[in-house]
């Protein structure tokens, strides 16, 4: 891992390598590198497995954390390559043509965090919201509570309790003298 | 009258349908919904008596709640014994049950499903989810109430409700049902206006006629 | 006898027959939930069915063949039912078999079936036309056993009037077709899976693959019509096969006897078997069936089978 | 009274005259040059006039005042005018064709010309050898020199090899005439005799006819003359073809006499072996001239092989054969060559081009026509007696080795007629006007073969008017065929209905009355949805007429001919009818292929049968005759093509398919009657001369395997008009099998639903017809839902294919109760077995057929669509009423049915009031009509009370899985139906017996192909040919 590593450091400037697991490991790129990568990387190295692609809306830094998940079948590795790029007017390079499918996930990430992918096939089509007209809802600064009671009949007199208060009042009277298991959060 | 007088009013008793574009109108009928009144008393209290104890299932297993009626179909809980089967189209059911949340692209489905149905129909809406959103009560994309959108009959509560709250459900129906209490789908009709204001208030992209015949 | 006395003796019979081919069907219910370990409904469940689907207040048809699919589907079994002298002897129960014989009964079969074929199709559910395809070519599949049959039993008894041909099996069950010419019964048996569409040749309802196939748009009373046509229509096919395989009937008990017997065979079979692919079914009938059925008129005319 | 050897002298003077005459002017000259020509045609056509007319005696004329054999005599008999009158005027013609060429060249070619002329003339007439030797090189060489008449360097590439052939024939005269003094002493043919050459003489006799016999250019020692064919100036090859040939035929003809038997078998040998290798090699000719090349050589030997096997011939009989093989071959090369150098294509795909011209299309038709040997052409009778005579003398090689090389030739004539008529021809230059000399001659030469047809019908076999009617209405409609459609239509309904009036009383029997109803008044309803047709829609309704007179001919035919005459007629008529399909190029040639096939094999079964001794109509007297097992066979065979039988039905869903929508109808429902027709006749003769063979045990199989067949393919069609084609295939099977029972249940049956299947099938295509014309589509995928739009043709189909399909209570269940009973009474219950199959798979597509069409989803494009015309609706309802008329009363035809079949057997049906009774079952139909209408009211009454609110809802409004429906086109399920089917049978669904005839033609194009090499197009390889061919005939000859 460490000499592919070595040899992508060869081609471009990885800004960071991490190891997670024996087969799971994470490199960070730049954007304008991310094709040049993931090119090499399955044409290559062997990663010709597009597990998935996701989001990570970093609201506080303004940026998208996009993660590829490739996957090689002959060592049996997962390689997760991660780009940050802006969250204003979010905009990635599509890699519909490395892999086909990918314009799926394109599509999902264009309607739950609003990040443009031109040229991507039917990136424009609705995925699981159907009519959706508001900001995109994974993006954090989205209140989806408020949007809820704004646009869902609320039925009155419904409460809300924490489950755990509510067992230990409810059901388990004796709370503290049961055995359990500990939980970190105690 | 004069003729444009009434081509209006012919107009005003077609479905507008505009959420279809213009091509696709002649493919879909746009006959309002109308009230059908019961028979007179003794005869329909005949008939409910045999609706109640043949109950055809249409099972909308939008969420959790399809993994309930799994076993109240099979040899565990056997529904059948309760005049109870499931029913593979709406045309044919006579209730609707509908299995836990709906988000709003499920809850299109929901609707021309039940409009699909033919009536006399009942609903029985299961789970938390379908009375006031249960879990999913701050969710963008989940309903909080479904008896805005269509009339609901009977209402399991529990997340989620097992076997047997099914059936108790369904033993609380047919009571309705003999007792002439189900009177759903006139209910729908009768607030037409309302029920379609309130589902196209949440289905943005309004793409199917005004009814589903 | 007079015409209107014959009506009237047909409107009896035709009542007997649907309840009765109601009856089995509930009982057939009943049976394939203790196969499964269920309660399952109650024997009169299909009275019930029909009195709802009756019930319902509204109705969609999609057109007039829409409209008339159901009640040539009805006048089909109607049809098949009247043609068949049901008892021997009982002028009650003679129907209308004067009017035609055996092959008169065979093609009228179709009759109902092309009627629901047409209304079905008119619905425009894609369903309906895969469903009538595959039951209409399962049907030229199992008509081959069951035709040469049929040719096997009309050489044994040299006619094709269902009457004689009850009549020539009279006087003893070993006068019956089953022991005369079994290879002819075996033959016809099998195909009554396939007439009675049981698993494993349940392929035009199948319900996980086409929910209930032609029908599926049929609602209501176009619905209860249907079903008042399946117990009637089931009934029909079984007199059938009682008076070409079984010896008749001289009463009614004798005809419910065997007529149960001969329907529980393809339940049993439907209760144990999986479903088949429509290729697989078609490919069934045509391969060994139909060399049976040909063995039987073999039989018959070179092996002096022959009475 | 003028000599004819004035044509000599005249024609001589005139070519030495000329070049002098020519200083005035080429006008002059020319006027001169034409003068003399028709001077000649017209000498002659006096001298013929008077040979045939006034019988005047052969006349011989002795030149230079001594007789014979110190002096040259010359002799003029019929014969010989009759060969002359063709070759002067053949001579004349193609000067006329020539004309501007003539006008531009040297005075020399006209002087050539009339040297060649002339040197034909005496050719003809002399009677000396020498002399036959002197006029044969004043051929050769104005021929060689005429060759380069136009100056390519392939014309005179091949003007050489013609050249050294000549010179090696040349020299073989020579020689040959050398040693015939030298055994004779004699040179005058008057004064030989065949038994002087006794022993070592048959050297001089074989160099002498082998020289004749490379002029006539035998296979393979041909090729030189392939190229000359190809590349030389049209008019001087259609001179070439026809008057050299014609000379030189005539040569042999002479020498005949003097031959011993085994030369004449090897002659004939060759002759057949010509005619067939190259009509087989012509097969993947595509170059128009080289075509005509090859048919030319292959008639040669045609005329070759006429002239010696009909030697034991009566005379009349033996004139007719070698005159009709020789007229026919004249004008029809001669024509096809000017109208090549009219065209100017030398591809036969060039020769679209003719649709531009409709008098040159027409031109074109009649001389493919008569080359191919159709009625009412002279090779037509002539193949007619030739066949006869080959048969009586047994000669069974000679005749399939003909028969097989007609067809072939037949094949490559139609491929190249039905190209040119559908090809596209926007691509190519249009034909520049060609000058009215040339499309004269060509005219003339058409003219002058129909007036030879009327000739021989006329005088040698005195046929009435009725006979030619066929032929005479297309001609009348032709003329008149600047009127409109409408109008044309409405006289020929008139004229329809005039002929039925007029045979009515020749129909003696009933059964002849029934095939009359079928033939007659189902063409006449069919007529009236053509009248549908717009504007002039020229030349549909001669042919109509043509077919629908040739098939009332049928019916009161007396003798073999007449039968086999009105059968080619119809043939004729309904290839071009078929032909005027949009697509229908392969359909029609498919069709005209086995057809023709057929036809030789009913040829072939007639020339068999023994004479008959009745006059009254054949279908009558064939009762009584006793056909030999092999003439059974044949005639089955040949009309079992016609009725679409399984394993020759290729032809069948074509020729339906694409012929045009309303034509089909007839094809269906009225022609394959014909071939059922036929069969019955030969299944009379049977009844009580059973053949030795079971022959009709295993037609039964084979009408059964066709009904199977046919509703297994028709499921499997996404063409409605073929879907359609495989039902009639599979119905007509039933009917085949039926008759094959020869019983009398069997022939009821047989007939009952022959006239079912013409009412049904009628009603059923001319519905589809009228869906064609407004949906412009027959792919049933591309409609559905078209009930809402055009309920009349749906209830059109919807009667129709119950009726079809055998359901009670309408008439088709009649049919199937008949033949059942009918099978299981004959002891055929494996074919009931089958026939069961069959009539269930039926179902299969007629609900395809229904729902395609008429059910499931509307497409957007014919949501307007409106409901066919009123013509199209007319016929499907008067269809209708009849289908219905008759389930109501079925004894309105099972009675005279009962009938017509007591003629021929023992009834085994009974009828008791309003059932019929068999010996295995009984039928009510009027009784089960009433039972059905009131089990259909009770349920009826039932749903419209207990319906409930019933909302009458559209297309989409269906239960999707809680969707909506992309669209009709992805919601009708439509396409390949019955997918499962078709694998549930696996291999058994695969197209045999089309790649089995496939392969045959794949065979024989290969096989011509190879044959085809040995044309190198090197002139020596070509005298080596004639050297290795000559030195292989002496060999054979076993001369010493």
């Amino acid at each position: 891992m460490e000499q592919l590593v070595k040899r992508i450091n060869g081609m471009i400037h990885l800004k960071a390598y991490n190891r997670q697991r024996d087969d799971l490991f994470f490199i960070t790129v730049e954007k304008s590198q991310l094709e040049l990568v993931l090119s090499h990387l399955k044409n290559n190295e062997g990663f010709t497995h597009l597990a998935f692609l996701q989001a990570v809306d970093f609201l506080e830094d303004s940026k998208f954390q996009l993660t590829y998940m490739l996957y090689n079948y002959d060592i049996r590795v997962n390689l997760g390559v991660k780009v940050l790029i802006g969250r204003d007017k979010a905009e990635m390079t599509s890699i519909h043509k490395l892999w086909a499918h990918a314009w799926q996930y394109q599509r999902e990430l264009h309607e739950l965090f609003g990040i443009n992918f031109p040229g991507s096939p039917r990136v424009e089509e609705s995925f699981v919201l159907e009519g959706w007209e508001e900001m995109p809802p994974m993006r954090r600064d989205f209140d989806t509570k408020e949007y809820s009671e704004r646009t869902f009949y609320q039925r009155p007199g419904r409460s809300t309790n924490d489950p755990k208060e509510y067992m230990k009042e409810k059901m388990y009277k004796n709370y503290a003298a049961s055995p359990r298991i500990r939980r970190d959060d105690e | 009258m004069n003729r444009k007088h009434i081509d209006e009013i012919e107009k005003q008793m077609k479905l507008a349908n505009e959420g279809l574009p213009e091509e696709e109108r002649k493919f879909f009928a746009d006959v309002i919904p109308t009230r059908v009144d019961p028979f007179n008393k003794y005869w329909e209290q005949f008939l409910n008596w045999a609706r109640s104890r043949s109950l055809w299932m249409l099972a909308f297993g939008t969420g959790c709640g399809a993994t309930e009626l799994r076993p109240l179909m099979t040899s565990r809980f056997d529904m059948a014994r309760f005049g109870i089967f499931p029913r593979p189209t709406p045309r044919q059911a006579s209730v609707f049950v509908v299995g836990g949340y709906a988000s709003i692209k499920t809850i299109k489905r929901i609707i021309r499903s039940y409009e699909q149905m033919q009536g006399p129909k009942y609903v029985i809406a299961l789970g938390s989810c379908t009375i006031n959103g249960g879990m999913y009560y701050d969710s963008y994309n989940t309903i909080n109430r479904l008896d805005y959108y269509i009339p609901v009959d009977v209402y399991i509560a529990g997340c989620m409700p097992r076997p047997e709250a099914l059936i108790a459900g369904f033993n609380r129906l047919k009571e309705k049902i003999v007792a002439g209490e189900c009177e759903g789908m006139n209910e729908y009709t009768d607030k037409f206006d309302w029920f379609k204001k309130n589902q196209k208030e949440i289905i943005k992209d309004w793409n199917m006629p005004d009814y589903n015949w | 006898m007079s015409i209107w006395t014959k009506v009237l003796y047909a409107v009896v019979s035709v009542s007997v027959a649907t309840v009765y081919g109601l009856t089995l069907g509930g009982i057939v219910r009943k049976l394939y939930a203790r196969v499964h370990g269920r309660f399952g409904p109650p024997v009169w469940q299909p009275f019930l069915d029909i009195i709802q689907t009756y019930s319902r207040r509204v109705a969609v048809s999609h057109g007039n063949m829409f409209f008339l699919g159901p009640v040539l589907r009805l006048a089909g079994g109607l049809g098949t039912y009247l043609f068949i002298p049901v008892i021997f002897g009982s002028a009650l129960f003679s129907n209308f078999s004067m009017a035609g014989d055996l092959l008169l009964v065979m093609y009228f079969v179709f009759f109902g079936q092309l009627g629901m074929a047409l209304g079905a199709g008119q619905g425009g559910h894609p369903y309906s036309p895969l469903g009538i395809a595959r039951g209409l070519a399962q049907m030229s599949a199992f008509e081959v056993p069951f035709s040469l049959a049929v040719i096997a039993v009309a050489i044994q008894y040299n006619s094709l009037n269902i009457t004689s041909i009850v009549a020539a099996q009279q006087g003893g069950f070993m006068h019956w077709t089953l022991f005369t010419n079994p290879l002819a019964v075996i033959a016809a048996m099998i195909s009554i899976l396939g007439m009675n569409m049981h698993a494993p040749f349940s392929i035009v309802m199948a319900p996980q693959e086409i929910p209930i196939g032609p029908p599926i748009e049929m609602n209501g009373s176009f619905l209860s019509i249907l079903q008042t046509n399946r117990g009637l229509f089931a009934a029909a096919k079984l007199v059938l096969f009682m008076n070409l395989f079984f010896g008749g009937a001289t009463n009614i008990i004798e005809m419910i006897v065997k007529t149960f017997f001969i329907y529980m065979f393809s339940v049993f079979v439907g209760a144990a078997y999986p479903r088949f692919r429509p290729e697989q079914s078609f490919r069934f009938f045509l391969k060994w069936p139909a060399f049976i059925g040909v063995l039987s008129i073999i039989y018959i005319t070179y092996l002096g089978g022959a009475s | 009274m003028v000599s004819p050897i004035y044509i000599l002298i005249l024609s001589l003077a005139a070519g030495f005259l000329l070049s002098i005459i020519d200083r005035g002017g080429r006008k002059i000259s020319l006027a001169v040059f034409y003068g003399v020509l028709a001077f000649n045609t017209a000498l002659i056509i006096d001298w013929t006039y008077r040979f045939v007319f006034l019988h005047a005696p052969t006349l011989v004329i002795n030149t230079a005042g001594f007789s014979a054999p110190v002096s040259i005599n010359l002799e003029l008999g019929m014969i010989q005018a009759f060969v002359l009158v063709f070759t002067n005027l053949t001579g004349l013609l193609a000067a006329v064709f020539l004309f501007r060429k003539f006008m531009e060249s040297k005075v020399s070619s006209l002087i050539l010309y009339l040297l060649l002329v002339m040197s034909v003339n005496g050719l003809v007439m002399t009677r000396d050898l020498f002399n036959m030797f002197v006029f044969l090189e004043i051929l050769s060489i104005s021929t060689y020199a005429l060759t380069t008449i136009t100056r390519t360097k392939t014309s005179l590439s091949a003007g050489f090899k013609y050249m050294m052939a000549g010179s090696v024939a040349s020299i073989f005269f020579l020689m040959g005439v050398v040693f015939v003094y030298h055994f004779t002493g004699n040179l005058n043919l008057d004064f030989i005799h065949a038994d002087q050459f006794a022993g070592t003489g048959l050297v001089a006799l074989f160099m002498l006819t082998m020289a004749v016999f490379i002029e006539l250019k035998p296979f393979p020692a041909n090729g030189w003359a392939l190229d000359v064919y190809q590349s030389v100036d049209s008019g001087i090859v259609s001179v070439i073809a026809v008057i050299n040939s014609a000379a030189i035929g005539f040569v042999f003809y002479r020498l005949i006499p003097l031959m011993p038997q085994s030369f004449l078998t090897v002659f004939g040998a060759a002759g057949v072996i010509t005619f067939f290798f190259s009509n087989m090699m012509g097969l993947k000719q595509k170059n128009a001239k080289r075509l005509l090349g090859y048919s030319s050589i292959g008639h040669m030997g045609l005329l070759m092989a006429s002239i010696v096997f009909t030697i034991g011939a009566p005379s009349t009989v033996r004139y007719l054969i070698i005159g009709g093989f020789f007229v026919n071959h004249l004008v029809a090369k001669a024509g096809l060559f000017w109208l090549s150098g009219i065209v100017r294509q030398e591809n036969i795909r060039g020769w679209a081009v003719l649709k531009n011209n409709r008098l040159l299309l027409v031109l074109f038709g009649v001389f493919i026509f008569a080359l191919s040997g159709f009625p009412p052409f002279a090779g037509f009778w002539a193949k007619w007696e030739f066949v006869k005579v080959l048969i009586e003398s047994r000669m069974f090689f000679v005749l399939g080795a003909v028969l097989t090389g007609s067809l072939f030739e037949l094949i490559f004539l139609f491929r190249w007629l039905t190209i040119t008529v559908k090809e596209d021809e926007t691509q190519l230059e249009k034909i520049t006007t060609p000058d009215s000399g040339s499309v004269f001659a060509t005219s003339v030469f058409a003219l002058l073969a129909t007036v030879v047809a009327a000739g021989v019908m006329k005088y040698f076999y005195n046929f009435g008017w009725v006979q030619t009617l066929p032929a005479a209405a297309a001609l009348i409609v032709y003329l008149l065929d600047f009127l409109p459609s409408k109008l044309k239509g409405f006289v020929s309904l008139g004229a329809v209905a005039a002929y039925g009036y007029y045979i009515y009383p020749l129909l003696e029997s009933n059964l002849q009355l029934f095939f009359g109803v079928i033939f007659i008044v189902g063409s006449a309803i069919n007529i009236i949805s053509t009248l549908n047709r717009k504007n002039q829609n020229r030349g549909f309704y001669g042919f109509l007429l043509m077919m629908i007179f040739s098939f009332g001919n049928l019916l009161i035919a007396s003798t073999y001919l007449e039968f086999f005459l009105s059968w080619e007629f119809m043939t004729i008529s309904s290839f071009l009818l078929i032909l005027r399909g949009q697509k229908a190029q392969r359909a029609s040639l498919l069709y005209m292929i086995f057809s023709t096939a057929g036809a030789y094999l009913l040829m072939t079964g007639f020339s068999f049968a023994p004479a008959l001794t009745s006059t009254s109509a054949l279908m009558l007297s064939i009762e009584f005759v006793k056909l030999p097992l092999i003439s059974v066979i044949v005639l089955a065979i040949g009309f079992m093509i016609k009725a679409g039988s399984v394993g020759v039905h290729i032809w069948l869903p074509e020729a339906h398919a694409e012929a045009e929508a309303d034509v089909s109808s007839f094809i269906s429902a009225i022609l394959l009657k014909a071939g059922v027709l036929g069969l019955l006749m030969v299944a009379i003769s049977c009844i009580a001369h059973a053949p030795s063979f079971p022959v009709f045990y295993w037609i039964g199989w084979i009408g059964v395997i066709t009904a199977l067949v046919g509703a297994f393919m028709a499921s499997f069609q996404e063409d409605a008009k073929r879907l359609l084609a495989y039902s009639s295939m599979s119905q007509v099977g039933y009917v085949v099998a039926a008759l094959a029972m020869i019983t009398h249940l069997g022939w009821v049956s047989a007939l009952y639903l022959a006239f079912n299947h013409m009412m049904f099938k009628s009603a059923l295509f001319i519905a589809i017809a009228g869906v064609y014309y407004r949906t412009h589509t027959r792919k049933m995928y591309e409609m559905g839902g078209l009930i809402s739009r055009m309920p009349w043709s749906y209830m059109t189909v919807l009667i129709s294919i119950i009726a079809v399909s055998g359901v009670p209570p309408l008439s088709g269940f009649g049919a199937k109760w008949l033949i059942y009973t009918a099978f299981i009474t004959k002891g055929w219950y494996l074919q009931a077995g089958v026939l069961f199959f069959a009539s269930a798979v039926s179902f299969l597509y007629l609900y395809r057929l229904i729902h395609a069409i008429f059910l499931g989803q509307l497409k957007s494009e014919h949501q307007e669509i409106k409901e066919a015309p009123a013509w199209f609706i007319i016929p499907q309802y008067i269809f209708l009423a009849g289908i219905m008329v008759l389930s109501m009363f079925p004894n309105l035809m099972i009675r005279p049915l009962n009938s017509i079949a007591m003629h021929y057997f023992n009834s085994s049906i009974s009828i008791e009031g309003l059932t019929v009774v068999s010996d295995l079952g009984y039928w009510n139909g009027n009784f089960v009509m009433h039972i059905t209408m009131a089990i259909f009211a009770v349920p009826f009454v039932v749903l419209l009370l207990l319906r409930g609110k019933t909302q009458r809802v559209k297309q989409f409004n269906i239960v999707y899985a809680a969707e909506r429906p992309e669209s009709p086109e992805t919601t009708h399920v439509a396409y390949n139906m019955y997918a499962h089917y078709r694998k549930a049978l696996g291999g058994w669904a695969s197209p045999r017996i089309e790649n089995f005839w496939n392969g045959v033609a794949e065979w024989s194009h290969t096989l011509g192909d190879f044959f085809r090499r040995v044309y190198t197009g090197n002139g020596q390889t070509y005298i080596l040919h004639i050297i290795m061919y000559i030195v292989a005939i002496y060999v054979v000859m076993g001369v010493k």
